[in-house]
C-alpha cells in the first residue's frame, strides 16, 4: 500500500509538469496566478499523502489545512491587486452574445 | 441566544481539531471558543432574526443539497475531462457570456447560487450585481443549460423558507 | 482490504480528474476556458484523493483516527468553499484586466471582453 | 535504481549550493530592488535547506513522540520521575526515566536544526518586510525602483 | 525521508527559483516566489521537519506573497531585468 | 556588473562544491551532527524532563529560551522599524498618492466578502488551536501568530483596510505587540524573583498547582502565547503599513 501512495505522489508530481509549462510560458500574469493556485491545492494533497507515508497523518493534516487557508489568501491578494490597478468595468457595459445580435 | 449557538458550533469544531480530551485541553478549548465568540461573533450569521426552527430546517436540508452538489461537481469534472481529452481543435469549446436573473432575495442565497453555478458543469459566475448574474459558459450545451432554474428552486427551498 | 480497494479506486479517479484539469490548463485557448479547467478539475480531484486518504486512515478504526478523518474532511469542505471563491475573484480580475475572449471564427474577437 | 540512489546521496548538498548561487547572483546583478529582495529570500532558504538536510536521518520519523510513548498503557506516573540529572546523561539510561516504550535517539529526526531554522524563517519574513518598506520609501523619494536610475539621479543631483 | 519526492521537489525548486528571478513582471515574480515557498514547505515535510514546514506554510504561502504584492502595488510593476 | 557577479558566483560556488565531498551522506544516522551528544540528549530526555512530546517546541521555548526571546524582540523591532520608515501622519505629502494612476472605487464583492465572513472565525479558532497544541502536534506561537495575523489580513483584503482598522486599531496593535514581549520577559523575571535563573521554569511550581515538570510545560504554553501576541500584531502592522504606504487610508 505504501508503494501505491508513493506512486500516487509521483503521479501528482508528473501532472504538475504541464502546469509548470503554464507558469514558464503563460502569456499573461494572470495565467501564472491561476497555475500557482492550482499547484497550491495540489500541494495540500501532497502534504496529506506524505503524512500517510510517514504514518503520522494526525501531525500533517494541521499544516495541510493551514496551507489551504493561506493559499486562498495569496490568490485573493493577487486578484485584489488586479482589481485595483485596472479601471472598474461597469457591470452593465459588458455585452453578452444575445445583446450584440 | 445566537452567541450561545456560535459558541457551541466553535467548540464542536475545536473538538474535531483537538483530539485531546483531558481537562486541561478542554478548558483551553472553552476559553478559545469564548474568546473568538467575543471578538468575531458578528461574522458568522448575517440575519439574526430567524427562529431556531428555520435554522434546524436548514441544518437538515443542507446535507441533501450538498450530496446533489457533489453529483453536479462530478458531472462537471467529467465534462472538463471530455473537453480536454478530445483530440483535434477542441470542437466543442465555444465560450460565451450569459446574463441571467435570479429570484433569490438574501445575500446568502445569492452567494450559494453563485458558488453552485461555478461548480456545476461548464459555467463560472463572473460578477453579481443586484439580482443579475454574469456567467461565463464554455460550450453551447452549457449555455443552454444555464436558463434551467432547478438549482435556484432547490436553494430557495433550503435557505429561504422563512422569507 | 475492501477499504484499501476503495481507497485505490478513489485516488485513481482523483488522479484522472487531475489529468483532465492539467491537460485543460495546457490546451485550452484563452484565459477564461483555462479558468474552467483549473477551478473545476481542482475541486473534485482534491476531494476524491483526500476522501480516499481518509478512508485509508479509517481502516484502523478508533476515535483518534476518526477525528483525523474528520479533519481531512474539513480540509475538503474548506477547499470546496474557497475554490469557487478564488476562481470567481480571478476570473473577475481577468475580465477587468481586459483579457481577450477566444472565439471560433477567428478575426472577430469580442470587443468588450 | 542504484544509480539514482547514488546521485541522491548528496543531491541535497549540490542543490543547496546551486540555489544559494542563484540567490547571490540575483543580489549582485539584478537592478530591480524587489528582485534583489527575492534573491535575498532565496539565499536564506538555501541556508535553511542546508541546515535541515544535516538533521535528516534515514528511516527516522518526525521529532514528536508517538502517542504510546506519551501515554503508556501501564500508567506508572512518569511525571514523578526526579529531574536532578545533569546534562551529561543520555541515550543508554533513558529507560530509567521513561515509563513508556523506550525512546531511541535513532528513531527521531534531529530537532536542533529545526529549532534554529524555525525562528530564522519568521525573522526572515520580518526582514523582508523591512526591505520592502525601504523600497517603498526609495520609490517615494526617486520615483523608481531600479538601482542604476537611483544612482544616476543621486549623481546628477549633486 | 522519501528520496524520490526529494529529487522531484529539488528539481522543481531550481526551475522555480530561476523563473521567478527571470520574469520581467514583478506581480508574476511575487506569485512564482509563492510557488517556491510551496515547494520548500513540501521539502521540509518530507525531510521530517514538521515545525519548519508549518512555519514555511504559514509564512511563505500567505504572508510574504501578500507583502510582496502590496509593495508591487505601491511601487511599479515592471522591472527592467 | 553581470560579469563581475558571474565571476563571484563561480568562485564561491566552486569553493562550496569542493567542500561537499567531505560531507557525510544525506540522511546518514551516524553523521557528526546526528550523533552529537546534545542532539541525542534533546531527543531522549526532553519528555522525561519537560513532559512535552514535541521536542521542537520544548527546545524552542525552554532549552533555548533566550534565543527565542530575542528572536521575538527582533520581530518586534522589525515592526517598529517599518512604522518608523513608512508611517506618515496627517494630510501632507500627497505627491506619491497622485502618482498612483487610478483612484480606487470601493466595491464590495458579494461572493468574496461572504466567503471571508464565514471563514474568518474558523481561521482564528484554528490559530488558537495551533498555539494551544504546540506541545502535542506541530505548531506553536510563531505559526499560530502568523495565522491569526493572516485572518486580519483576510478581513482587510475582503472589505478594505478601514474596516480592519476599526476592528483592530493601530494603537491597540502596538500595545499587543509590547504585551507579548512583556509576557515572555515576565516569565523570565518571575523565575528570577523566585530565586532561580532567568527563564528556568522549574521554580514556578511554587506558585502553580503542578509538579516541577508540569510547571515547565505550562510555562512554555504561556511563553508561546506571548510570542503569538507579538507575531500577530507585527504581521498585521507590517501589512497595513506596506499596503497603504504608511497612511492607513486605503489598503490592497
Amino acid at each position: 500500500m505504501e508503494n501505491f501512495f508513493i506512486l500516487a505522489g509521483v503521479a501528482i508530481f508528473a501532472l504538475i509538469v504541464p502546469i509548470f509549462y503554464r507558469i514558464i510560458v503563460g502569456p499573461t500574469a494572470i495565467d501564472r496566478i491561476v497555475a500557482v493556485n492550482v499547484i497550491g491545492t495540489k500541494t495540500t494533497v501532497l502534504l496529506v499523502l506524505i503524512g500517510i507515508i510517514f504514518k503520522r497523518v494526525d501531525m500533517f493534516v494541521d499544516f495541510a489545512l493551514t496551507y489551504a487557508l493561506l493559499n486562498f489568501i495569496g490568490s485573493l491578494a493577487a486578484a485584489r491587486y488586479l482589481d485595483r490597478v485596472n479601471p472598474d468595468k461597469q457591470f452593465s457595459t459588458i455585452k453578452t452574445k444575445e445583446q450584440e445580435s | 441566544m445566537y452567541r450561545l449557538c456560535i459558541f457551541l458550533f466553535l467548540f464542536g469544531i475545536w473538538i474535531v481539531f483537538s483530539g485531546q480530551f483531558d481537562s486541561f485541553h478542554i478548558t483551553l478549548g472553552v476559553l478559545s471558543s469564548a474568546f473568538i465568540t467575543a471578538i468575531s461573533s458578528s461574522f458568522l450569521f448575517e440575519n439574526r432574526s430567524k427562529g431556531i426552527g428555520v435554522r434546524l430546517h436548514e441544518l437538515i436540508r443542507v446535507p441533501i443539497y450538498m450530496v446533489w452538489m457533489l453529483y453536479q461537481i462530478l458531472l462537471s469534472n467529467i465534462h472538463i475531462l471530455r473537453l480536454a481529452l478530445t483530440p483535434g481543435d477542441l470542437p466543442e469549446v465555444e465560450p460565451s457570456l450569459v446574463r441571467i436573473k435570479t429570484n433569490l432575495k438574501t445575500d446568502f442565497g445569492k452567494w450559494i447560487l453563485a458558488n453552485s453555478i461555478t461548480l456545476t458543469p461548464g459555467t463560472i459566475t463572473i460578477d453579481i450585481e443586484g439580482d443579475e448574474l454574469l456567467i461565463h459558459s464554455i460550450s453551447k450545451i452549457t449555455t443552454a443549460g444555464v436558463e434551467d432554474d432547478t438549482m435556484e428552486r432547490k436553494i430557495a427551498r433550503v435557505f429561504e423558507k422563512g422569507e | 482490504m475492501i477499504l484499501n480497494i476503495i481507497c485505490i479506486v478513489l485516488i485513481g479517479f482523483g488522479l484522472l480528474f487531475f489529468l483532465g484539469g492539467a491537460v485543460g490548463i495546457l490546451r485550452f485557448p484563452d484565459f477564461y476556458t483555462r479558468m474552467h479547467a483549473a477551478g473545476k478539475g481542482d475541486t473534485m480531484s482534491v476531494f476524491l484523493i483526500l476522501v480516499g486518504l481518509a478512508v485509508y486512515q479509517l481502516s484502523d478504526f478508533n476515535v483518534a483516527n476518526l477525528l483525523v478523518a474528520g479533519k481531512i474532511f474539513f480540509i475538503t469542505i474548506f477547499i470546496m468553499w474557497a475554490s469557487p471563491t478564488s476562481t470567481h475573484a480571478l476570473i473577475k480580475a481577468g475580465l477587468e484586466e481586459g483579457q481577450k475572449m477566444w472565439t471560433r471564427k477567428d478575426g472577430k474577437e469580442d470587443p468588450q471582453a | 535504481m542504484e544509480l539514482l540512489e547514488a546521485i541522491s546521496a548528496k543531491f541535497n548538498y549540490w542543490v543547496y549550493i546551486v540555489i544559494m548561487m542563484i540567490g547571490l547572483y540575483a543580489m549582485i546583478s539584478k537592478n530591480n530592488l524587489i528582485k534583489k529582495l527575492i534573491g535575498m529570500s532565496i539565499f536564506q532558504t538555501a541556508i535553511i535547506l542546508f541546515y535541515v538536510s544535516i538533521g535528516v536521518k534515514e528511516g527516522a520519523t518526525i521529532p514528536i513522540l508517538y502517542h504510546e510513548q506519551v501515554h503508556p498503557s501501564h500508567d506508572s506516573g512518569h511525571h514523578e520521575a526526579d529531574t536532578s540529572h545533569g546534562a551529561g546523561e543520555h541515550g543508554s539510561d533513558a529507560d530509567l526515566h521513561a515509563a513508556g516504550p523506550l525512546i531511541e535517539a535513532d528513531d527521531f529526526a534531529n530537532p536542533l536544526p529545526h529549532v534554529l531554522m524555525l525562528t530564522a524563517i519568521v525573522v526572515g519574513v520580518s526582514t523582508l518586510g523591512v526591505g520592502l518598506a525601504i523600497t517603498q520609501k526609495l520609490y517615494g523619494e526617486f520615483g523608481t525602483i531600479e538601482e542604476h536610475e537611483i544612482l544616476d539621479s543621486i549623481i546628477s543631483g549633486k | 525521508m522519501i528520496w524520490i519526492f526529494d529529487l522531484f521537489t529539488l528539481i522543481f525548486l531550481v526551475i522555480t527559483a530561476i523563473i521567478s528571478l527571470h520574469v520581467k513582471d514583478l506581480l508574476s515574480a511575487a506569485m512564482i516566489f509563492g510557488v517556491y515557498s510551496f515547494l520548500m514547505c513540501l521539502l521540509w515535510a518530507q525531510m521530517a521537519a514538521v515545525d519548519v514546514a508549518f512555519t514555511e506554510a504559514a509564512v511563505g504561502a500567505g504572508v510574504s506573497a501578500v507583502f510582496l504584492i502590496a509593495t508591487v502595488l505601491r511601487t511599479s510593476r515592471r522591472s527592467s531585468d | 556588473m553581470k560579469a563581475l557577479a558571474f565571476i563571484a558566483v563561480i568562485l564561491t560556488g566552486w569553493l562550496l562544491m569542493s567542500a561537499v565531498s567531505d560531507f557525510p551522506d544525506w540522511g546518514d544516522p551516524a553523521s557528526p551532527a546526528n550523533s552529537y551528544r546534545l542532539s541525542q540528549h534533546y531527543i531522549t530526555e526532553t519528555f522525561p524532563e519537560t513532559s512535552v512530546p514535541n521536542m521542537v517546541t520544548a527546545v524552542l521555548a525552554d532549552y533555548r529560551g533566550y534565543d527565542t526571546m530575542f528572536e521575538t524582540v527582533v520581530i518586534f523591532t522589525a515592526g517598529i522599524a517599518i512604522i518608523g520608515i513608512l508611517r506618515r501622519y496627517g494630510p501632507k505629502d500627497e505627491s506619491v498618492l497622485k502618482q498612483q494612476a487610478t483612484i480606487y472605487k470601493k466595491d464590495d464583492d458579494l461572493i468574496i466578502s461572504t466567503t471571508c465572513r464565514l471563514v474568518i472565525p474558523i481561521i482564528q479558532l484554528f490559530a488558537l488551536y495551533v498555539v494551544a497544541h504546540g506541545h502535542h502536534s506541530p505548531g506553536g506561537g510563531f505559526q499560530g501568530g502568523v495565522i491569526f495575523g493572516a485572518s486580519f489580513i483576510l478581513l482587510a483584503l475582503s472589505r478594505d483596510l478601514q474596516t480592519a482598522q476599526k476592528w483592530v486599531p493601530e494603537n491597540r496593535i502596538l500595545k499587543l505587540a509590547g504585551t507579548g514581549i512583556f509576557i515572555y520577559a515576565g516569565f523570565g523575571f518571575l523565575c528570577l524573583a523566585l530565586g532561580s535563573n532567568f527563564l528556568d521554569y522549574q521554580i514556578l511550581h511554587k506558585i502553580m498547582p503542578a509538579t516541577p515538570i508540569e510547571a515547565r510545560s505550562h510555562a512554555m504554553l504561556g511563553v508561546e502565547i506571548g510570542v503569538a501576541f507579538t507575531v500577530t500584531a507585527v504581521m498585521f502592522s507590517i501589512y497595513s503599513n506596506l499596503a497603504s504606504n504608511g497612511r492607513m487610508k486605503e489598503g490592497l
